[in-house]
């Protein structure tokens, strides 16, 4: 075999393999796999699954409850449309607040409320004074797009 | 902005994780420019011993 | 078909072995690299096959660069190193067949225990390699040299661990592959009387 | 060309299988790792499925790791891996054939064997196919990554330790993936999507690593 | 080896490489120190603090400096590596060598500077999420550069070695970075190179641009100080390195040396012609 022939085999078969992790690839993201589902679809699912998943939204403003003598707290995750009660026992993170991100993992139990044992706050990627924020927010309306998770 | 230095010092409540987080990279810079002069003067000074004695220089490397 | 080295300079790690090394093999040439321990003899030897890559100049085979070889020229080279390449777990007639095999060289049973026989393994073609002598280890490698069609040689130090008789052999062996048009290129520590008058090249 | 390299695979493999306990040493040891987790753990059912789909691959991916330690290792100490660089095929084919034998004796058995354990971990069905599966898919990549390894520290002082510290952190995406995909089987959720990325690293690893191992083996015969 | 009459090859000789670090080198360390005194002031003094996380948000002014380092640097690292597979210049071997102690320190940096500021923020140290998980095995990848580099007696040979492994990291892990992504997500999304324009406060934005340049300039600095030792102790019986490490060495020794006649040691006499 020449090493012209060497390197013609090469090429192609390089060609081949990342065609074919192409088309993998690409077939994988067709299937809609996410890292989250919202509480619209919590509430759509007729069936709701018997495993650990997560739920991403917005704290619902004013569902805050702390319990007096324990870490206990509960409150209801929202997507605008539709909200699901969670409850949760442990430190929050600093960042969770009413009406910020957040990402709650968890099963459901049969009531429907949502059983956390890990609630992940995401905070935006804007960094502004306190001042200026406040004046965007009252600017913009407080309603932030779920859209930018 | 900050009312005096102990003020500064707190950064807020987070004193611990902002002074925590600047001196360790303070820390490493330092240890790291340190390190790196050191290196440079001892093969500088072995490279000049070895000039004043050329022929045992010779076929030695490093 | 001829072997060319062109101002061949090597190093091993930071020590500077030797430079300007250039020579042009012929046709029913053998070439006898001599030097002391630690001149570079074996360096040379895997420079010359391609296994090395020098420092400067260039090694040509059949007017090929050594390091790019196609399938033809490859073929016609045949080394033996230091180490046998004898396999433990297989017998000599196996570890023969695998060395062909892997070359791509085609024998008949026939002809690989014929050259059993010659290279004097006559009766323990059978025996897996590890009962068998540093000696008989050495002879299973250098049964290569009679059923391989490769006509350039790199032996290097053939002669190790090889009693007079299979001195004497491969010797001849030499001889007649040198009659036939094949090139040599080896070295030893040993005395080399015998063998056809050599090139020499003095490494040092 | 096509016959050297079967020759290679036969070779390798008989002499593998001749050696019979380097099969053996590597199988146990991909038991053990797995059995020490309900021994660590405790045997809690529903713990124990939880971190199964981790605990099959982790022990896959190390019992990978210390039996490619020694892939190159032989012939390169007798000399054949010299005559390897010297034969007339690319020493990349060469590589590969290797690869391919190493897989398939010592490779091979753990994606086997691999159902049974997780059901000894509590997993189930549908599960069982997808974990042998994504280890049929991974294992080999695995393989080609870590022949990349073995073959760079060939002759290096502290090799294996070494060859763990260079190529681990290359495993990360596989063992994600894998472990990915039977989670997301055991949740009832498609686990097509991770199967088809491991897909997508087989088929760029396996014209391309061979590449790699074939310069690594280069270096170290230089 | 027909490359190496190719002009601007010359550059690539370590004594013109050693000389052009011995002038750059005086004038960075306070470029570098200018940068960060008046970074640090932005960031301290001028910058109010944010509106959600206070005055822990300001760690962001060396976390994100170090993070890019880091990676910068990896990839440097692999690039060097490459041309030293390629075309064997030694300077190139010489370079990735001298990045990867600064890179893996960056690295580190950016992690811890990380940690401590997620713990605030975040409520925990340490996720396992892409951007840190990559960064991990980041670190990883300068650790086992430098070990293979180190474990070979061989130093032209453990060299390509390490080379060809910085490459292999460089193709894993972007996707080391996806996998994990794709497997677990909480990380913020970007908020410097963004399409609409950094959504930040004009004074922290010039901070950490400040510190930004401060870090640049002192990794340089850093590395081509690592490079001299190096390229010295690799050239040490020559005479261009001799004279070097006098602290005199000559326009015309440097030409001689970037040329390839290499002083002080007479050419082995190879009896070499049959």
């Amino acid at each position: 075999m020449k090493k012209r022939h060497q390197r013609l085999f090469l090429v192609l078969g390089t060609l081949a393999g990342v065609s074919v992790a192409t088309a993998l690839v690409l077939n994988a993201f067709r299937d809609n796999m996410t890292f989250f589902i919202t509480p619209s679809e919590v509430q759509a699912k007729s069936e709701v699954p018997d495993r650990h998943f997560r739920i991403g939204g917005l704290v619902e403003e004013g569902s805050v409850e702390r319990a007096d003598d324990s870490t206990k707290v509960s409150f209801r995750v929202t997507d605008t449309e539709s909200s699901v009660p969670v409850t949760f026992e442990g430190i929050l993170p600093d960042l969770f607040s009413e009406g910020e991100g957040v990402v709650v993992e968890g099963e459901i139990s049969p009531e429907g409320v949502f059983q956390a044992d890990n609630v992940m706050a995401r905070h935006d990627a804007d960094y502004m004074p306190t001042a200026a924020k406040e004046a965007i927010e009252q600017a913009e309306g407080s309603a932030e797009a779920i859209g930018d998770y | 902005m900050w009312d005096g230095i102990g003020d500064f010092l707190a950064m807020g409540g987070y004193a611990l994780y902002v002074w925590g987080a600047f001196g360790m990279v303070a820390l490493g810079l330092l240890l790291e420019g340190i390190l790196v002069a050191r290196r440079r003067r001892q093969v500088r000074a072995r490279l000049q011993r070895q000039s004043r004695r050329p022929a045992a220089a010779r076929n030695q490397g490093e | 078909m001829t072997l060319e080295a062109e101002r061949l300079a090597c190093r091993r790690g930071e020590l500077h072995l030797f430079e300007g090394v250039g020579f042009a093999l012929a046709a029913g040439e053998l070439l006898f690299v001599r030097g002391r321990n630690g001149s570079g003899k074996t360096t040379l030897l895997r420079t010359l096959c391609g296994l090395s890559e020098p420092a400067r100049g260039q090694v040509r085979w059949l007017g090929q660069d050594i390091r790019r070889l196609d399938e033809r020229a490859q073929r016609q080279m045949l080394y033996l190193g230091h180490q046998d390449a004898v396999k433990d777990e297989l017998t000599p007639l196996e570890n023969l067949q695998v060395h062909q095999g892997l070359r791509g060289e085609r024998s008949t049973l026939d002809e690989r225990l014929d050259a059993l026989e010659q290279a004097g393994l006559g009766g323990c073609e059978e025996i897996p390699a590890r009962y068998l002598s540093q000696g008989q280890r050495r002879r299973t490698a250098l049964a290569r040299l009679l059923i391989s069609p490769a006509a350039l040689w790199v032996l290097d130090e053939p002669l190790t661990a090889l009693d007079r008789r299979a001195v004497a052999w491969l010797f001849g062996r030499i001889a007649e592959h040198l009659r036939r048009g094949g090139l040599v290129v080896t070295t030893s520590h040993q005395s080399i009387d015998g063998l056809p008058e050599p090139r020499i090249l003095e490494l040092d | 060309m096509v016959r050297p390299l079967w020759t290679l695979l036969q070779r390798d493999i008989s002499l593998i299988v001749t050696r019979r306990q380097d099969v053996l040493t590597v199988v146990a040891f991909f038991v053990i790792v797995i059995t020490l987790f309900p021994l660590a753990i405790g045997p809690e059912p529903e713990k124990l499925r939880t971190i199964a789909p981790g605990a099959v691959w982790v022990a896959a991916a190390l019992a990978s790791l210390i039996s490619l330690d020694r892939l190159f290792a032989d012939d390169w100490r007798d000399g054949t891996l010299e005559q390897l660089a010297l034969a007339p095929q690319p020493l990349a084919l060469t590589a590969l054939a290797k690869v391919l034998a190493h897989w398939l004796s010592l490779g091979l058995p753990l994606v086997i064997l691999s159902p049974a354990l997780g059901y000894a971990l509590g997993l189930q069905g549908i599960e069982l196919a997808v974990l042998a599966g994504s280890l049929l898919l991974g294992t080999p990549v695995l393989s080609l990554l870590g022949a990349v390894g073995a073959a760079m520290t060939l002759g290096v002082r502290g090799g294996g330790a070494l060859m763990a510290l260079l190529i681990l952190p290359l495993y990360v995406p596989v063992l994600i993936l894998g472990a990915g995909a039977v989670n997301e089987a055991m949740f009832a959720a498609p686990y097509q999507a991770h199967l088809s990325l491991l897909g997508a690293l087989l088929a760029v690893a396996l014209p391309l690593l061979p590449l790699a191992i074939a310069g690594a083996l280069r270096i170290t015969l230089d | 080896m027909t490359g190496r009459s190719i002009p601007w090859l010359k550059f690539t000789a370590p004594a013109n490489f050693y000389t052009l670090a011995q002038r750059l080198v005086p004038w960075l360390w306070p470029a570098a120190a200018l940068c960060a005194v008046a970074g640090l002031y932005m960031g301290f003094f001028v910058a109010p603090p944010d509106h959600q996380q206070g005055d822990a948000y300001r760690i962001l002014f060396i976390h994100v400096p170090t993070a890019w380092m880091g990676m910068l640097l990896y990839l440097l690292l692999a690039a060097y590596g490459a041309i030293f597979l390629v075309w064997r210049i030694k300077m190139a071997d010489i370079m990735a060598r001298a990045i990867a102690p600064t890179g893996a320190l960056m690295t580190f940096l950016s992690l811890w500077t990380g940690a401590l500021w997620g713990a605030p923020t975040w409520g925990t140290f340490w996720v396992w999420d892409a951007r840190l998980t990559s960064t991990l095995i980041l670190l990883f990848l300068f650790l086992g550069y430098m070990a293979l580099h180190a474990a070979s007696d061989d130093r032209e040979k453990g060299g390509r070695a390490a080379s060809l492994l910085a490459i292999i990291g460089a193709v894993n892990v972007p996707i080391i970075y996806f996998s994990v992504e794709w497997w677990y997500n909480l990380h913020q999304g970007v908020s410097v190179m963004r399409s609409d324009g950094p959504s930040m406060a004009d004074s922290m934005l010039a901070a950490l641009l400040l510190m930004i340049a401060a870090f640049w300039i002192y990794a340089g600095a850093i590395v081509l100080r690592r490079a001299q030792a190096e390229a010295l102790s690799r050239e040490a019986r020559t005479e261009w390195a001799q004279a070097a490490a006098a602290g005199r060495l000559t326009r015309e020794q440097r030409e001689r040396a970037a040329v390839g006649i290499e002083g002080n040691r007479p050419p082995l006499e190879s009896g070499g012609q049959t």
